[in-house]
C-alpha cells in the first residue's frame, strides 16, 4: 500500500487535528498507511524529519505548515522524487499543490460581523498572533476593516502568552483588560484571530460578572468548544467554520491523483468557509 | 629577605578577627605563630594570601611597600602557601593538583606540558618521602590524610629554584603523625638553609622548639609577644596565648578512671570492606582503645565500617551482644554509636548552618514534639550547655558553623559526639586543630564519657595522644589490623616501629 | 571599621521584598483607579495560586539541592489522566482521586532516579518530562479535553470562591494559601524540614550524620509530583479544559520563582516565603504590564530585566553596597567568588 | 584485594557508548535498507549539526559547573539580528558579523551577571534567556524573516557540502566538527582546559590556587554565547527563516546531551567527546523511530525512556552491577551518594 507521511509541527492546534484526522479517515478509505509527525512548534525538527522520511522513501508527503520555512526539506523530498501536498500551507514551487480556505474572507467576514453588531462604533480589543503566517494575515485583514470605520476604536492588539496555553495566556489578559477598563460599556468587542483566545476572553468576561454588558466575542475555527459556547448564547456570537474535513478530503483526492500519474495544473485549492452564529447550531 | 607586616586588621561585620597585628619574617629563619583556637591566625594568614580584602595592611619586602590583591599576586611577590583547610580538586589528577597553586608546565604557550608535568610531580612527592601515591590517579580516590601530604607537596613545588621564597604553613603538621612530620621538618630545615622565610602555625607546642627560631603568639585577634625560642618555654607560651597561669589550667588527669566492664561492648570479626582489607577486636565499655598506622593504613576505613558508612563485605560485628546487620549511618547513630569524622569540612559540617543545628544534627528526634515538631527551645539549651563544655569561642549557639575558626569548628563536631551520652565512640582523629587549653578539655571529656562507661575507639596521628589515654592501641598496616599491645608496655618509639613493621 | 552598619544586612535579606514593593508602587501610579483595588488583588492571586502551589512544592525539592523539571509536563498529564476519567464517565471524587495518584506515581519515578539509582536530579526529571509530555500527548491524541464531558461540580471549582464578609476568596486562592503554609510548616518547624536542609547544606556530611538521605529526597519528589498533581488539576478544572501541554510553561516560572526568593535568605537558601514573594513578583509584572498596556514582547524583556535586576541588587548589597567593586572584581579577583 | 576486575569499569565508561551501539544496530536490523547507509548518516550529522554546535559549547560552562540557559533564545535572536540586517541591506559578511557580535555580547552578558556580580547560573540565564526571546520577539514584531532578503550565497551555504571523493560532507557537518575539534583541544590539551575542570570540581580549591575564576567563568559563557550565535546562524542558514523562536528547543536538549555524555566519565564530568555520543544518540533516536513510523508522541516516550535507561544503566554499572542493591539502598540507606 501507499505510504503518505503528514507532518506538521501544529498537531496541537484543534484545526490542524480535525485537518489530520480528515486525511486519516480518507485515507483509511483508499487503504493507505499513513504516518503522522508532529514536531511541537520545532521547525528545524520538521525540517529532519521530512529528509528522514524522503530518504525513507514514502510515496507523497502532506504538510501542514509554511513551505517557505522548510525549503531544505521541500528540496529533499523533490531530490527523491516524492511529491509534497500542501494542506492549508501556503502556496510554493515545490509545492505540487495547496488546499486551503481563503484566510481573507475568513477575517473579513468575522470583523464585518462585529462591525454590523456595534453599528459601526465601539471599542475593539484584538487577539492577535503575527508569528503563524496564516493568522498574521487574519489580524491584518480584521485591523485594515476596523481601521477603515472610523467609530471603531482598538483599544488593545494583545498577543497572548502561551506560557500556559493559548487559553490561560489570553484569559489572564483579558482579566487585566477588564480591570483596567471597570465602567461597563467600556468594552464593545473582542476580535480574536483563532477560537483559543475568544473562549479565553469569554471565560474572563463571565468571571468578572461582566457577561451581561453585551460584549461581542468573535472567533475563527469553529472548533467544537467554540461551537458549545456559541450555541449555549454566550457573549461568544460568532465564528467562522472552515471546512476541514472537506480540505482534507481534497488533498486526499489530489494525492490518489498524482499517485495514479496525473499532475494537477492548478496550484492553490480553496474549499470555502462559513460564518457560524447560534442560529445555525440550535435546532 | 624580610618581610615586614605591620596594621593588619580585619573585621567580620564589625566583629575584629584581626587587630593590628605585626609580623616579621627573615630569610634562613622559621617564625612560630601561636595562639588559642580564634586567636586570628588564619585570618592573618588568608590576608597575606590575598584571599580575603584586609581592613587595613601594610607589607613591606626587602623595604618595599608591596599591595596583595589575589593569591596570584601573592605568588607574584615569592609567597607560597598550606593553608589550614583542605583544598583539592576531586576530579583532577594528583599530578594537577600538585600543580593547582603552581604555573602548569607549559608547551607552546596554551598547552599543558604533560610530560614534565609528571616528572616535577613526582619530584615533588618524592622530596617528602612519599611514594605510596599514585600520580595518576583522581584526587577523588585519596584519604584525607594524604590529600593533606599532596596539598603539602605542592607547596614545595619550584622551591629548588635559585631564588628562596617566602613559605606561609597554616597547621601544616594538624594532619600528619609523627614519621610523616618528620620528612616535613626535613625539608622546612632544608628551605631554611637555602635562605628561606618560613611562618609555621601549628598547635604542637613541641614542635615549635624543633623547627622554629622565633615564636609569635596571638591573642583575641592581637599579636601579644614575639620571642626567640631559646628564650622561651611551653609554660610561658601557653600563658602568653592564654592569659592565664598554666598551672589554673584544670587538669585531665583528675578524671577518676574506672576499671573498664568484663563484658565486651564491641565484637569485631572479620570485618572487610572494598577499602579495609581485615579486622577482628573487641572493645569493652569504660576502655579507650588507639588505633594507629600510617596515612592510609586504613584507620579511617575501619571507623567508616563500623559506622556502616562502607558497604560490608564480610565480617560480623555485635553491639552489646546484638547483631548490627549492615546498618546505615543512621541505624548505628540510633543505637547509640557516635562519630566523629576525620574531615570536618566535607564528612562532618553544615558550614551555611548554625552551631546549634550542627550540634544537634543526628539526634534531631530527641528534640521531637508534638509528633514531628521540632522542640527548638530544647534544642538551643543542649547546644549551649555543650558550647560551654568544650570551650567554644562562638557568638553564639547562632553563629554559622562557616564564621568559626578551623579548631572551634572542630569542637562543634566534638560536641555532637557526646551530645546523647553515646554507647560507642568512634573518634577520628579528634583534636586536629584544637589549640592546647581546648585538647585538654576533649582528654577529660573523652575520659569522663569513659568512665560514664562508653566504649571508645580513637584514631589519633598524635602518639602522645593515644599513648596518654588509651589503655590499649591496635596497630593498622596495608588496610588491615594486624596487631593489638596494651599501652603499658610502650613507648613514642616502641609503637612507631609497629607502625612501621612489616611496611616495605 | 569602615564597615556600614545593619543597612546592607537589611537590604541583603529585604531588597527582593523592596522590589517587589516599588514594583507594586510603580503600578499603584501608573494605574491609580484600577491597580490597587481588591478585586484585582484577588484576580493576581487566583492568576497566580497555581503557579504558586507548584514552586512551593518545588521549594521543597531546591531545598535539599535537586531540581524538578519534569512539574510541567505533569500538570499537564494529569489534566489529561483526569479528563479522560471523566471521558469514560468516572466522577469527581475517582477522577481526581486516580489524577493525584499519577502526581504520586510520578514523583516516586523521580525520586527512585534521582535517590535511588542515583542519576542527577537535572537528566532524571529532563527524561521523566519527556516521558510524561509523551504520555500526555498520546493519550488525548494531542487533542483538549472540554465541554459536557466533565462535570459541573468540577469545573465550578475552579471559578469558585468563598464569601468572606465582603471579600470573595477564590477557591483556588485558598488552596494555593493552603499548600503554603503545609510548606512552610514543614520546612521551618519540623524535623523532616530540617533534615532536608541538611541534605541541601551538605550531603554527604548530612549521611554521615545520620540522616536517610535517600528516603527524604524520594520523600520531596513526590512532594513536588504531588504538588504538579494539584495544579494541574486547578488548571483544568479553571480553564475547564485539559489540553496536554498546557502546564508546560509553570516548569521555568516555578523555578525562576524559588531562585528570586533564594536571593531573600542570608544563606541563599530556598524558603517558602521567599519563593512566594517570588510568584508575587511574576504575577503583579504579567498583571501591571498588561494593564498598562505594554506590548506583550516588552512585557517580556521588562520581566527578565527586572529579574535579573532584583537578584543583582540582592547580590550586590551582600558585598557591601560597594557597586563599582564588582566591575573591578572581574579585573582584579580579589573578593570570595 | 577484593576488588571486582575491569569489566564495570570498562561497562561504566561505554555503558552510554554501548547503549549507543545497541540502538544503532536495532535500526539497522529494523530497516536494512535504509538506515545503514552512507546518506542517512550525512543526513544525521548534518541535522545534529545545529545541536551539536550549542551543545559542545555549553560542555565548556558545564565543565566550570554552571549553565547556560539562554542558549536556545539567542540562537532564535541572532537568525533574527541577521534577517533584519539583510532586511535593511546588509551583506552576508556584515549580517555574520553582527550576529556574532550579538552572541559575544549576550554572553559577555551572561558572564558578567554570573561570574561579575555572583548570581546563581540558573536564575540569571533564565533571565537573559526571557530578554532575548522578548527582543527577538519585539525585533521581528513575532513574524518569520524569510524570503528575497536573504542572499542566496547565505542559503546556499546551510544546503551546501563539500564532495570528497565519494562523499558529499555538508558545510554545517564540517562547521560542527571543527567546533567539536576546537573545544576538544581546549578542554583536553590546554592550560585553559585544566583550569575550568579545577573550578568545576571545587570552586574553593580553584580560588585557593590563585586561578583567575571570575575571567574563566566569563570566558566560557562568552564562548557558549558564540557558541549559540553560530548555531543560530546555521539554523538561519539551513532553514533560510528566522523566526523569532526557532530555536528554543536546542536549550534542553543540549543540556540532555552533555549530562548523557557525563556518564560515560569516571568522574561523571562534562566532556566533549561524551557530549557527541549524547548528540548522536538524540539524533539517531529521531531519525530512527521516523524511518520506523513510530508515532511522534511514542517517540517522545521512548526517546525519554531511553535516556533514562542509559543514565541508569551507567550509573548502576559504576555500582558493580548488582541491580537489586539500588532498591534496598532506598530501604537501608547504605552507600555512598
Ligand atoms: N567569615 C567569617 N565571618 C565571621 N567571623 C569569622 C569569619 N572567619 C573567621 N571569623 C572569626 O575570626 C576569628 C579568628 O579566626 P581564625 O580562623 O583566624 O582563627 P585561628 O587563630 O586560625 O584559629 P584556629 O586555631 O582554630 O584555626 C574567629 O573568632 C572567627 O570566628
Ligand atoms: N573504596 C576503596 N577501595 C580501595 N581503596 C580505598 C578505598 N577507599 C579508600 N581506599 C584507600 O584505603 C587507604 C586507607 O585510607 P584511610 O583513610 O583509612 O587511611 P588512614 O589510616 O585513616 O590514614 P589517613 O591519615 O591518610 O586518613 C587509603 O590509601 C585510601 O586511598
Ligand atoms: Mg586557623
Ligand atoms: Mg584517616
Amino acid at each position: 500500500a501507499p505510504s503518505i507521511a503528514v507532518m506538521t509541527p501544529f498537531l496541537a492546534q484543534p484545526g490542524t487535528q480535525l485537518m489530520v484526522e480528515g486525511f486519516e479517515a480518507a485515507a483509511a478509505d483508499k487503504g493507505w498507511q499513513v504516518n503522522v509527525i508532529d514536531t511541537s512548534e520545532d521547525i528545524a525538527a520538521l525540517v529532519s524529519r521530512m529528509e528522514d522520511v524522503a530518504l525513507q522513501g514514502v510515496d507523497a508527503i502532506v504538510i501542514n505548515v509554511d513551505p517557505t520555512q522548510i525549503e531544505p526539506g521541500l528540496q529533499a523530498a523533490a531530490d527523491a522524487g516524492i511529491p509534497v501536498f500542501g494542506l492549508d500551507s501556503g502556496a510554493h514551487p515545490l509545492l505540487a499543490t495547496n488546499v486551503t480556505s481563503n484566510g481573507y474572507t475568513m477575517a473579513a467576514e468575522t470583523a464585518t460581523y462585529v462591525v454590523d453588531r456595534l453599528n459601526g462604533a465601539g471599542n475593539v480589543v484584538m487577539f492577535i498572533f503575527e508569528p503563524y503566517p496564516p493568522v498574521q494575515k487574519r489580524g491584518a485583514i480584521a485591523q485594515a476593516i476596523f481601521d477603515n470605520t472610523p467609530d471603531i476604536h482598538i483599544m488593545d492588539a494583545i498577543t497572548p502568552s502561551f506560557d500556559n496555553g493559548p487559553l490561560e495566556g489570553a484569559r489572564n489578559a483579558m482579566e487585566a483588560v477588564l480591570l483596567a477598563h471597570p465602567e461597563a460599556g467600556s468594552i464593545s468587542a473582542v476580535w480574536a484571530a483563532w477560537d483559543d483566545p475568544a473562549l479565553g476572553a469569554l471565560q474572563a468576561i463571565e468571571d468578572a460578572g461582566r457577561a451581561d454588558e453585551g460584549i461581542v466575542i468573535v472567533g475563527i475555527d469553529a472548533t467544537n468548544q467554540a461551537r458549545d459556547a456559541i450555541a449555549r448564547g454566550s457573549n461568544f456570537e460568532a465564528t467562522v467554520a472552515q471546512d476541514f474535513s472537506g480540505m482534507a478530503a481534497r488533498v486526499a483526492d489530489l494525492v490518489e491523483a498524482r499517485l495514479g500519474g496525473m499532475m494537477s495544473a492548478q496550484v492553490n485549492h480553496y474549499v470555502p468557509a462559513r460564518l457560524v452564529t447560534q442560529a445555525d447550531l440550535v435546532g | 629577605m624580610h618581610l615586614k607586616i605591620r596594621r593588619a586588621s580585619k573585621a567580620y561585620a564589625g566583629v575584629p578577627a584581626l587587630i593590628d597585628a605585626a609580623l616579621d619574617l627573615y630569610g634562613g629563619e622559621v617564625l612560630g605563630l601561636v595562639g588559642e583556637n580564634g586567636a586570628g591566625k588564619s585570618t592573618l594568614i588568608k590576608l597575606l594570601a590575598g584571599l580575603e580584602a584586609p581592613d587595613s595592611l601594610e607589607a613591606r619586602l626587602n623595604g618595599a611597600r608591596v599591595t596583595i590583591p589575589d593569591s596570584a599576586a601573592a605568588r607574584r611577590l615569592g609567597l607560597r602557601f598550606i593553608h589550614q583547610e583542605l583544598a583539592i580538586v576531586p576530579a583532577l589528577t594528583v599530578a594537577e593538583n600538585l600543580f593547582l597553586n603552581n604555573p602548569l608546565p607549559r608547551l607552546g604557550g596554551v598547552f599543558v606540558n604533560r610530560a614534565a608535568l609528571y616528572t616535577l610531580a613526582d619530584e615533588a612527592l618524592r622530596r617528602l618521602g612519599i611514594e605510596h601515591i599514585d600520580l595518576r590517579q583522581r584526587a577523588a580516590l585519596l584519604s584525607p590524610g594524604d590529600a593533606m601530604l599532596v596539598k603539602i607537596a605542592s607547596a614545595f613545588i619550584g622551591a629548588d629554584e635559585q631564588q628562596p621564597l617566602i613559605y606561609i604553613m597554616d597547621e601544616p603538621s594538624a594532619a600528619l603523625n609523627q614519621a610523616e612530620a618528620e620528612l616535613l621538618y626535613a625539608v622546612i630545615e632544608r628551605l631554611r638553609a637555602r635562605g628561606c622565610a618560613l611562618l609555621v602555625v601549628t598547635h604542637r607546642l613541641h614542635e615549635l622548639f624543633r623547627i622554629a627560631q622565633r615564636v609569635t603568639v596571638m591573642r583575641d585577634g592581637r599579636v601579644v609577644t614575639t620571642q626567640k625560642i631559646t628564650e622561651t618555654s611551653a609554660e610561658a607560651l601557653i600563658q602568653a596565648m592564654t592569659g592565664a597561669n598554666a598551672s589554673q589550667l584544670p587538669a585531665t588527669e583528675q578524671v577518676k578512671t574506672v576499671p573498664p566492664a568484663e563484658r565486651p561492648l564491641l565484637r569485631v570479626r572479620g570485618l572487610r570492606t572494598d577499602a579495609l582489607v581485615s579486622a577482628s577486636f573487641e572493645l569493652r565499655a569504660g576502655e579507650i582503645v588507639g588505633v594507629a598506622g600510617l596515612a592510609g593504613a586504613g584507620r579511617s576505613q575501619l571507623l567508616g565500617a563500623l559506622m556502616g558508612i562502607d558497604k560490608r563485605r564480610a565480617g560480623g560485628i555485635e553491639l552489646a551482644s546484638e547483631a548490627l546487620q549492615n546498618p546505615a549511618p543512621a541505624d548505628c547513630w540510633a543505637r547509640g554509636i557516635a562519630y566523629l569524622p576525620e574531615e570536618r569540612r566535607s564528612q562532618g559540617l553544615l558550614l551555611g548552618g548554625r552551631v546549634s543545628h550542627n550540634m544537634t544534627l543526628p539526634h534531631l528526634s530527641r528534640f521531637r514534639r508534638w509528633l514531628a515538631m521540632m522542640d527548638r527551645r530544647a534544642e538551643d539549651r543542649r547546644s549551649q550547655q555543650l558550647s560551654h563544655s568544650v570551650q567554644l569561642r562562638a557568638t553564639g549557639i547562632q553563629q554559622r558553623l562557616r564564621e568559626l575558626s578551623g579548631g572551634n569548628q572542630q569542637k562543634v563536631m566534638f560536641a555532637r559526639a557526646i551530645l546523647a551520652k553515646p554507647r560507642l565512640v568512634l573518634l577520628d582523629e579528634p583534636t586536629r586543630g584544637v589549640d592546647v587549653g581546648a585538647k585538654r578539655d576533649i582528654y577529660r571529656l573523652i575520659r569522663e564519657l569513659a568512665a560514664d562507661g562508653a566504649g571508645i575507639l580513637l584514631v589519633s596521628s598524635e602518639l602522645d595522644e593515644l599513648l596518654a589515654l588509651c589503655g590499649r592501641i591496635l596497630i593498622m598496616r596495608e588496610r588491615r589490623l594486624v596487631d593489638e599491645v596494651p599501652t603499658a608496655d610502650l613507648d613514642e618509639r616502641a609503637l612507631l616501629s609497629l607502625m612501621f613493621a612489616g611496611a616495605a | 571599621m569602615p564597615q556600614l552598619p545593619h543597612m546592607p544586612a537589611f537590604l541583603r535579606r529585604y531588597g527582593t521584598l523592596i522590589g517587589f514593593l516599588a514594583i507594586v508602587l510603580f503600578f499603584w501610579t501608573q494605574r491609580p483607579q484600577t491597580f490597587m483595588t481588591l478585586p484585582n488583588w484577588v484576580n493576581i492571586t487566583r492568576q497566580m495560586s497555581i503557579l504558586g502551589v507548584v514552586a512551593f512544592t518545588m521549594t521543597i525539592v531546591m531545598v535539599t539541592g535537586d531540581f524538578d523539571l519534569s512539574v510541567g509536563a505533569m500538570a499537564s498529564l494529569v489534566g489529561i489522566v483526569a479528563g479522560s476519567a471523566f471521558q469514560s464517565g468516572a466522577g469527581v471524587g475517582e477522577a481526581v482521586a486516580l489524577a493525584l495518584l499519577v502526581g504520586l506515581a510520578g514523583g516516586a519515578l523521580n525520586g527512585l532516579l534521582v535517590a535511588g539509582v542515583g542519576i542527577s536530579a537535572f537528566v532524571a526529571t529532563l527524561g521523566t518530562l519527556t516521558v510524561f509530555r509523551g504520555l500526555a500527548l498520546y493519550t488525548s491524541g494531542g487533542a483538549s479535553i472540554y465541554g459536557r464531558v466533565i462535570p459541573a461540580e468540577f469545573s465550578s471549582f475552579g471559578r469558585g470562591a468563598i464569601q468572606l464578609g465582603e471579600l470573595r476568596i477564590p477557591n483556588l486562592t485558598l488552596l494555593a494559601a493552603l499548600v503554603l503554609a503545609l510548606v512552610f510548616v514543614i520546612l521551618r518547624f519540623t524535623i523532616v524540614g530540617r533534615r532536608l536542609y541538611a541534605i541541601g547544606g551538605n550531603r554527604e556530611a548530612a549521611r554521615f550524620g545520620g540522616i536517610r538521605i535517600a528516603r527524604l529526597r524520594m520523600l520531596s519528589f513526590v512532594i513536588s509530583g504531588l504538588g504538579a498533581a494539584v495544579a494541574g488539576l486547578m488548571l483544568f478544572s479553571r480553564l475547564s479544559t485539559a489540553h496536554p501541554t498546557q502546564g508546560e510553561g509553570l516548569m521555568l516560572q516555578a523555578i525562576a520563582a524559588v531562585f528570586l526568593g533564594m536571593t531573600m535568605n542570608e544563606e541563599a537558601q530556598p524558603n517558602v516565603l521567599g519563593t512566594l514573594v517570588g510568584v508575587l513578583i511574576l504575577g503583579v509584572l504579567a498583571n501591571g504590564l498588561t494593564q498598562m498596556q505594554i506590548d506583550t514582547y516588552i512585557q517580556q524583556i521588562l520581566t527578565g530585566l527586572i529579574i535579573i535586576l532584583a537578584v543583582t541588587l540582592s547580590s550586590l548589597s551582600q558585598r557591601g553596597l560597594r557597586a563599582p567593586e564588582w566591575l573591578r572584581r572581574l579585573l582584579s579577583e580579589r573578593r570570595t567568588t
